[in-house]
């Protein structure tokens, strides 16, 4: 099993029967392939629509129904297609039960950094904002580390997405849940051990005396 | 109220659009822009427009051809990230970005269509959004107060248009274009189908006639 | 010609083609019967409709489609129907070239009164409020005097619906328009003298040297 | 998401709304009403609902009946001139009624179900309406901060429901019903039809199964 696929599995099993869910562009995509069996999740684009399936049998491409990243999509029946005040009142108004998006650095307070690099890349938070405030739920799901460096640090080096801190973090490595005390560590990916762990993460790290393998 | 009127070709639809002008155009990555009417920008040479949509597409996509061609001195947008050249022209200072929360840039189009002075919105307090902003606290809890954006000009697609330019969308392809529509004193709307009054029925329209200033003709 | 046509007829004239209008309740409804010929007004009701047409013949009513007095009407084709924050933002927005709206007094500065008389009647404003601040022309649509007491007053004893003056007063003696400096009488009603409608009045109005008849 | 899930009848989804609550209600002098649960409701005898919705009806119609049955502590509406029953008891202090401009009641109730703090409008500046509100100038021109709705339950009526409670409305009977959709915590919808998922296509549904919570049986 690859990182992508350890955070995907994982990160899948956060999802609750009848909800509203919505899956960042890149690695959160992947969450939808795992939805546990018998479970309905409704998934949102917020570009607008509700009930997306997989890229439609080719030459059956619609140039107007696409994913948040511009992809060919399907509709499932029951969908439901919006515009983008309707779309992001979803979201705002606290209908979305969880969003999942990729993250650049979380802090020690658990705030998401994800939409620039000053005087690097500059993408814009184009929904991230929006989601972060708004859903009941926020997961990050990136991985542990990037090129050797801790993206799990005591404070942000890059702008902020948002004041209010994230629900839960999963990495290729671990399950972390930020508190009104600091980030504690739930669980272990399979076969890493917790001094991996804190050697790859620089923000300040509570260790219950049990910390779990990831059943995934 | 385009009523019975003929339609346009995409270059008198672009001839509408003055230099300098601040045109809403539809859309989200070029899926339900008016590929016509932009190319036909492009073909003018229309300059320093400052271009209020979802984001600047690809160099080869939607708004992104705009900025490819120059025809853009400001973009009020929510994502530049696909398009490398406005990140480009940007750090050149060859284009002012003002970068807006997806959700906060469609309820100020809103507004501005809707005749409200503003919006209390959650999304960007304790960020670098909220620079410059009032923050208002209502029962409790922190919001900005984002104003109306409205424009001279929107550029819209639309799936169908009757004769009196009623307009239908297109799963998707629907995002902003039913905001713009309310949001600008020349309202051009870019069909794939064109279909006589009646054919859609009331409660299918999704914009209708009377904010449609101009249509452009159907594809060939 | 009854008072009512007269002043149906003379609104009528402040029409424009191809332009969205709102009719009030009542005497402003009349309206609709004299659109000039050969222009193209889109009516809306505020309830949700653009596009009415007369009462429905007997046995096709539908209770889903009314206007805003709760009346059985039709729907002309090329229609549009919506909800009730659109209604408003169309109204709100400026894309009302003109309402036309019944009145219980207006004062010396324009400003109307249409919706409560304190101790006896509390109507509520419904969308008065909104169509007084939002149509880009207003126009009140009323009898001159009420049991004959002057309705054109100088200062309202009724709560204003807006603080922003009306476009023109047309009522079954004259055209008044109200200007920055006080009301104006623009014409008189078929065979009405300057002195009929002066004794009808207790807000001062500004007697321009010719005062036309109505064409109606 | 009301899913598969047995519709209710009139009289189970009138026991879901607890005396005392906050009720959203659809219509516009009943047209747009959910007739069958308001008849339930006065059958059960409710009692000290706070009643959000444009009118009180006519005294045997919409919204109305509730008043006459006295199941009405409080109405948050925009006109009461249909319902002399409603005057009555209200100048003898045992209905408080609060009126609202029309279409500020539409965007405080919009602004509940859209998660935003209020919304800015030029409507009931300088009249009785701006009493207690804050005024806010905004360029030049004045506002009143109006504050967000929301309810504890919302009762609508819409024209079809398919099995995942995706809901259409008709004609004039849209009205207030897709807002009160995302501003209460328990959606209860009356549909004239049911359909088979995938009968209403995705571009016609105005309000997702996601946000009802219950659906009423069709009528027999």
């Amino acid at each position: 099993m690859d990182a992508k696929e350890i955070i995907a599995r994982r990160v899948a099993q956060e999802l609750r029967d009848r909800t509203l869910v919505n899956l960042g562009i890149g690695l959160p995509t992947l969450v939808a392939r795992y939805v546990p069996d018998g479970m309905l999740v409704a998934f949102q684009s917020e570009n607008g629509i509700i009930g997306f399936g997989a890229r439609p049998p080719e030459g059956m491409e619609d140039p107007n129904l696409t994913d948040a990243g511009g992809g060919f999509i399907s509709a499932l029946p029951g969908a439901y297609a919006f515009d983008s005040a309707t779309s992001f009142a979803l979201i705002r108004g606290g209908h979305l039960e969880m969003t999942v998006l990729g993250g650049l650095q979380v802090d020690a307070t658990g705030r998401l950094a994800n939409w620039m690099v000053p005087g690097k890349m500059v993408a814009g938070m184009g929904g991230a904002m929006d989601l972060v405030a708004g859903a009941r739920r926020v997961i990050v799901a990136m991985q542990h580390a990037a090129r050797g460096e801790a993206k799990i640090v005591p404070e942000l080096t890059l702008p902020p997405t948002s004041a209010r801190p994230v629900s839960l973090v999963v990495t290729d490595l671990a399950v972390i849940e930020p508190t009104p005390k600091g980030l504690v560590l739930r669980e272990r990916a399979p076969g890493v051990s917790v001094e991996e762990i804190l050697a790859a993460t620089t923000a300040p790290l509570t260790i219950p005396d049990t910390v779990p393998e990831m059943r995934l | 109220m385009s009523t019975q009127r003929k339609a346009l070709t995409p270059d008198q639809a672009a001839a509408l659009v003055p230099d300098g002008a601040t045109v809403m155009i539809g859309g989200f990555l070029g899926v339900g822009s008016p590929r016509r009417v932009i190319d036909a920008l492009v073909a003018r040479g229309a300059k320093g427009l400052t271009v209020i949509g979802n984001d600047t597409g690809r160099p080869d996509l939607g708004i992104g051809k705009l900025v490819v061609a120059g025809c853009v001195a400001r973009a009020i947008v929510s994502h530049i990230g696909t398009n490398p050249v406005t990140q480009q022209k940007m750090i050149a200072g060859e284009i002012e970005v003002e970068l807006v929360p997806q959700g906060t840039l469609a309820e100020r189009i809103r507004a501005g269509g809707a005749g409200l002075g503003g919006i209390l919105t959650p999304t960007g307090v304790g960020t670098s959004v909220a620079e410059g902003k009032q923050v208002l606290t209502v029962d409790g809890r922190d919001y900005l107060l984002e104003k109306p954006l409205r424009a001279d000009v929107a550029l819209l697609h639309c799936f169908e248009a009757d004769y009196y330019a009623n307009l239908t969308y297109r799963l998707t392809a629907q995002n902003f274009n039913p905001l713009m529509a309310m949001a600008a004193k020349v309202v051009i709307a870019e069909p794939d189908e064109v279909v006589p009054i009646g054919v859609i029925p009331p409660d299918h329209v999704r914009t209708p006639g009377i904010l449609v200033t101009h249509l452009v003709e159907r594809p060939h």
